[in-house]
């Protein structure tokens, strides 16, 4: 348990955390942009969050690699299962 | 009966077939290796007292052959095959001047819609029967498959054509029939209970015979 | 040369639990989890076998009254006279208990459980009561899936592949309560599952002996290590798509009803994102462990070691970007359909790695032909024509004309039975010794191989002809076609030879039974194997070793020019030797 | 001495922990949580899928659900998994009081956030929206009718459908974690079973807890705000 040592500010994590939560649901309202440029704001800011709290509350930040590489080998596959399925309705 | 692929009576039974010949060609030559092989080994080295196998951990040279020959090979058939793939299903694979059939299928008949005389679907002079699908030899024809309720599929052997028919999509395939005579439409995807006999009559009739029969029917439909 | 592991091999009486139920029902110990699964799963295999009977009554004598058919209810076959939808029901049933409750636990529950810890030099399972949990979860599924047989309609009328709608909705399939049944079943059985894999990948990362470096680690354990992963990503698919089926079935949601804007193709995409990985699964650790029985049997290291491992991941990572070639006729997109095929054809690849490999084992070795090896042999060859039949339906535009045949069916039994199912009668002949202390009668394993051999090919390789006639899958009765009307003496020698199989298999049951009872006393180690599992004592001591061994080399040092005989077990140190680091890091 | 008494002196029992470094249980509960991740891919998938292929426009944003209440249980889970973190962080430093109140603020945020969406599931139910679209003749069914487009009217069913299979199981693994968190401080936590270096137990519940938390906040953003 080495990462006993080396705790972050786990507070500072949870402002930023609010802040990009209180961000999104500020883009939730009408707002003269496009859709789609909503979705990508909305997307990108969502991962920051996921990323945020894999990397430091599940301090993937920390680990070594053939810990974290499990936790990566999902996600190809799941993008390909969902890339590949949305194909069908745009040929 | 019949040892070989059934009778060739569309225009994709030649490269399909011809494929099925090239894959039976590819694979029977790995497949007599391999076995030929075993055989071999089986006989040759069997044990016999007093000997010791030969103590190996493998050979690099040996990999890389036989990794590179099937890959090839693989290659080389992915590229014959997709050339006819395009060619049977792609997107735009079918001809400009298809002749179109309406197929419906639903638990457990064919309804089998034909443009009439102005040769398009959707007007007034449509007509519908039953488990029989006419088609005139050598013209195109384009079926839009269409379901009532679970997935089927339209098949028919001797035309080598197979398409899912599956609910909630409008699917669109062709086929151009090359010799006259009678076949049999099945359908291939387990549909229900009566699924095994889901099947219809296909006629393949000279373009008279079936302008003939498209007169006889619309009349006796149309009444 | 068992005394060079003796020092490790100390059986200790009264180590383990003692109570019955604690010993045999409720254990953690792994061996005994292993051996339950075996039992459990030989009874589904056989209920898949029976049923299999039945489809080929039906097929070769339509409409005849099958024999003792009569015992059977009204609402299934009156008369002994097999309805359409019990037929269905039939094959429905056998493909799911085949794949999912015979093959599956046979390789992975038995053979992950058993071996895992046995050749990597553990004490037991790193989770021993979730792996108890994992073999109840599966029993639990199995019953469920059972349960099917005896409530009104009867179990699922969709096929083992469940395509939606049909299966979603009784009124298209005519059965509620066993297609809930169904999907329930799945569920548990796909935690069953993962909590399974979690297990093994666990244990194989952190648990090994010293010395049990990853490229020491037996074929075997590689392969199930990689199965493991495969269970582990694509269960939990087929269990959220189960999911989903059952809702659309209980609570009225629309997942694949397409009247309401669900896809019905959504269903196919889950199902073969799963079942393609899930196909993997069942041949995998039958690769894996017949590497195993083919280096012992010809007394030589495994040709190729690095290449076979590499070939493992390979396949294991193509077959989660093939699944649409299934689909090819489905309605899915064509261009889709091109890069699956691609995909496809690849896997011949990683394949070929594995065959040729096996043959350069085979090449001037000193050939033993114990059953095992027999059996494993007999794999290589009957799985090479399951595979080389994959290529013709990997060519899309000549699958659009075999889909769905028999051809399919020749396929899927060429892989699953030619392929596992071979492989698993080696298996068991060669870890019996270790399970159970006794050994298999040779004489009879050579007589059911060879038997089986016959019958197999009779019933199995006469169904690429019907495939190539155009013969549908799924048929009830084949003689309502014309055109195939003419196979019908084909589909009759087919059904006999099947009987002939199946009978061929009393003489398995009456071997593998009977030798529990009074088979000859298992020698130390009766193969004169290399692996870790033949320094314990058989059966193996509840926790295994009392100190963990030391491993020297990798298990396949056959007719090594070191030593006299012509073996060298892991744990022999030779002068030459030196002692492991203590923790070997990953990937050494 | 041979070398395998140094290693029995040195681990016992058993070698067990090499390969990544990392102990069993928490390795295990990675592997676990990679086979979730897979779950939640098909659930979620299938939404996307779903929802790219539909014939018509999902409701817009906010309509059907509740997003300021539906934000302020984000922002619970949040603060659920933050107290969780500190009460990891202080039993890593020993301090068994610092370890009763984070952890027992952790099983409050988590049951919490279970209470808001039992009160948001009801409160949907009432106002005509199932798993199924929305209910014939109900308050939401009649607003659907005069304004299709915006209530998504003809893939009601498909909203239905994904809404609540995602959020459900979502919510069934919040709970799961609720449980056994109250498992573990019932007969861990209180009677201080936990040690400066002991605490595994701790770790992986809290590797759980915060993975259940990541899945939310992906659920949040693509089912309630896009
Ligand atoms: C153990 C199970 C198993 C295994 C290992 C495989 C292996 C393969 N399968 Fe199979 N498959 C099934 C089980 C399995 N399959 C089942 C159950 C179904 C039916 C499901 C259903 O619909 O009910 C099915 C269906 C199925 C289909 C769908 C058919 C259809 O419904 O239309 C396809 C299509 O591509 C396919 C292809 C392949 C290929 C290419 C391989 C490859 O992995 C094979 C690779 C091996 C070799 C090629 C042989 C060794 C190589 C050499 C000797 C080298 C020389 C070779 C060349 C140069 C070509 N399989
Ligand atoms: C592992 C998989 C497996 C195995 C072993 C088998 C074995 C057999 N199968 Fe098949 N089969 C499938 C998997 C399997 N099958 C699948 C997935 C399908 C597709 C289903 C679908 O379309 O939905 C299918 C479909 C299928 C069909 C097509 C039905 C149709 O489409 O209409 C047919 C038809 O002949 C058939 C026949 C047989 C026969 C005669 C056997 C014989 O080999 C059976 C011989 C008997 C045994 C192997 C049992 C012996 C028992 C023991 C050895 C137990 C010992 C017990 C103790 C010691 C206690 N099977
Ligand atoms: Cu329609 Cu089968
Ligand atoms: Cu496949």
């Amino acid at each position: 348990m080495d990462t006993a040592h080396k705790h972050p500010n786990y507070i500072l994590i949870w402002v930023y955390l609010a802040v990009l939560t209180a961000l999104e649901l500020g883009l939730a309202f009408e707002l003269p942009i496009s859709r789609n440029l909503k979705l990508v704001l909305l997307m990108f800011l969502a991962i920051w969050k996921a990323l945020l709290v894999a990397m430091y509350f599940m301090h993937l930040k920390f680990e070594k690699w053939n810990l974290r590489i499990l936790f990566i080998i999902p996600l190809p596959l799941a993008a390909i299962l969902i890339l590949a399925v949305i194909t069908e309705h745009i040929w | 009966m019949h040892w070989w692929l059934p009778l060739q009576a569309s225009t994709f039974a030649k490269p399909i077939d011809g494929l099925f010949v090239a894959i039976l060609i590819i694979t029977g030559i790995a497949f007599v290796v391999v076995e030929a092989g075993l055989i071999w080994f089986i006989f040759r080295y069997r044990q016999r007292p007093g000997r010791k196998a030969y103590y190996t951990h493998g050979n690099n040279r040996a990999e890389v052959i036989w990794t590179t020959i099937p890959a090839v090979t693989v290659v080389v058939l992915g590229l014959f095959s997709n050339h006819y793939w395009v060619q049977i299903k792609g997107r735009n694979s079918v001809p400009p001047n298809a002749y179109p059939i309406g197929i419906h299928a639903k638990q457990f008949e064919w309804r089998i819609t034909y443009p009439g005389a102005d040769g398009k679907l959707g007007t007034a002079d449509d007509f519908t029967v039953r488990n029989q699908l006419h088609v005139p030899v050598g013209r195109p024809i384009e079926v839009h498959l269409s379901s009532e309720d679970v997935i089927h599929s339209f098949f028919v052997p001797q035309l080598r054509v197979r398409q899912d028919v599956v609910p909630g999509m409008d699917i669109k395939a062709w086929f151009q029939a090359t010799v006259t005579g009678d076949f049999e439409l099945g359908c291939s995807q387990l549909c229900g209970m009566g699924h095994y006999k889901m099947r219809a009559r296909v006629t393949v009739h000279t373009q008279a015979d079936f302008d003939a029969w498209m007169k006889a029917t619309q009349e006796g439909a149309g009444s | 040369m068992t005394t060079a592991a003796a020092p490790h091999a100390m059986p200790h009486a009264g180590h383990g639990p003692t109570s019955f139920w604690r010993k045999y029902i409720f254990s953690t110990d792994h061996k005994i989890i292993g051996i339950q699964f075996l039992f459990v799963s030989l009874f589904f295999l056989l209920v898949g076998g029976i049923l299999a009977m039945q489809i080929r009554w039906q097929l070769g004598f339509p409409g005849r009254p099958m024999p003792g058919g009569g015992i059977l209810p009204e609402t299934m076959a009156p008369g002994g006279v097999i309805l359409p939808e019990y037929y269905i029901q039939l094959v429905t049933m056998h493909g799911t208990f085949m794949v999912f409750f015979a093959i599956m636990p046979l390789l992975v529950g038995v053979y992950a459980n058993f071996l895992i810890p046995l050749k990597i030099g553990a004490h037991d399972m790193a989770f021993p009561r979730i792996n108890m949990a994992s073999f109840w979860a599966a029993f639990l599924a199995g019953m469920i899936m059972l349960a099917g047989f005896f409530v009104p309609d009867g179990p699922s009328r969709a096929g083992w592949t469940m395509y939606a709608p049909l299966s979603a909705s009784a009124e298209y399939s005519g059965v509620s309560t066993g297609q809930i049944l169904w999907c329930l079943s799945i569920v548990v059985l796909g935690l069953s599952s993962i909590l399974g894999s979690l297990n093994y990948i666990t244990t194989i990362i952190n648990n090994r002996a010293p010395g049990m470096t990853w490229f020491r680690m037996p074929l075997s354990v590689w392969a199930l290590f990689i199965t493991a992963i495969l269970g582990l990503l694509a269960l939990p698919v087929l269990s959220g798509a189960g999911i989903m089926l059952l809702f659309d079935q209980t609570i009225g949601t629309h997942f694949f009803d397409p009247a309401a804007g669900g896809q019905a193709l959504l269903w196919q995409h889950l199902f073969w994102f799963f079942g393609h990985p899930e196909v993997y699964i069942l041949i995998l650790p039958a690769m894996g462990m017949v590497s195993d029985i083919i280096s012992n049997g010809s007394r030589k290291p495994i040709f190729g070691y690095h290449s076979m491992v590499f070939a493992i991941v390979a396949i294991a990572f193509l077959g989660w970007i093939v699944w649409g070639h299934h689909m090819f006729v489905s309605g899915m997109n064509p261009t889709l359909g091109s890069t699956f095929m691609v995909s496809t054809l690849a896997i011949a690849v990683p394949s070929a790695i594995k065959t040729f490999n096996w043959m350069g084992t085979m090449w001037r070795g000193n050939l033993r032909f114990h059953v095992p090896m027999m059996n494993a042999v007999g794999f290589v060859s009957m799985f090479v024509i399951g595979g080389l039949s994959g290529i013709y339906m990997a060519a899309t535009p000549l699958d659009m004309f075999i889909h769905d045949t028999y051809f399919i069916v020749a396929h899927i039994h060429y892989v699953l039975f030619g392929g596992s199912l071979f492989a698993l009668f080696g298996a068991f002949t060669y870890w019996y010794p270790k399970m159970f202390g006794r050994m298999m009668s040779e004489r009879w394993g050579k007589i059911h191989f060879w038997l089986t051999f016959l019958f197999y090919n009779a019933t199995f390789f006469p169904m690429h002809i019907l495939g190539m006639g155009g013969a549908m899958r799924r048929i009830y009765d084949p003689t309502q076609y014309d055109f195939l009307k003419p196979y019908q003496p084909l589909n009759q020698f087919i059904s006999i030879s099947a009987f002939l199989l199946f009978a061929t298999q009393i003489i398995f049951i009456v071997n593998f039974v009977g030798s529990l009872f009074r088979g000859k006393k298992a020698p130390a180690n009766p193969w004169d194997d290399n692996g870790l599992e033949w320094t314990l004592p058989n059966p193996a001591p509840h926790g295994n070793w009392e100190k963990p061994p030391t491993v020297y080399r990798g298990p396949y040092e056959f007719s090594s020019p070191e030593v006299a005989e012509d073996y060298l077990p892991q744990t022999r140190k030779l002068p030459t030797d030196r002692e492991p680091v203590l923790a070997p890091a990953a990937g050494d | 001495m041979t070398h395998a008494a140094v290693v029995s002196a040195m681990r016992p029992p058993f070698p067990a922990e090499r390969g990544v470094d990392v102990y069993n249980k928490k390795l295990g509960m990675w592997v676990f949580l990679a086979s979730e991740i897979m779950f939640f891919t098909a659930l979620i998938g299938s939404y996307v899928i779903l929802r790219f292929g539909a014939p018509a426009e999902w409701a817009l944003p906010g309509k059907v659900l509740n997003i300021p209440v539906t934000a302020f249980n984000t922002f619970l889970l949040i603060c659920s998994s933050v107290s969780m973190v500190k009460a990891y962080a202080a039993i890593s430093h020993g301090d068994q009081k610092g370890l009763r109140m984070w952890f027992g603020l952790t099983i409050l945020g988590g049951a919490a956030f279970v209470g808001v969406q039992v009160y948001e599931y009801t409160h949907l139910i009432r106002h005509g929206f199932l798993p199924s679209g929305f209910r014939d003749g109900s308050e939401l069914a009649e607003l659907a009718a005069a304004n299709p487009i915006v209530y998504g009217q003809t893939i009601a069913g498909l909203y239905g459908s994904t809404f609540f299979t995602m959020t459900g199981f979502h919510g069934f693994h919040v709970t799961c974690g609720v449980i056994s968190m109250l498992y573990l401080y019932i007969t861990r936590v209180l009677p201080g079973k936990y040690t400066k270096d002991d605490h595994a137990g701790v770790e992986v519940v809290g590797l759980y807890w915060h993975f259940v938390d990541l899945v939310w906040i992906i659920l949040f953003t693509i089912v309630y705000l896009i």
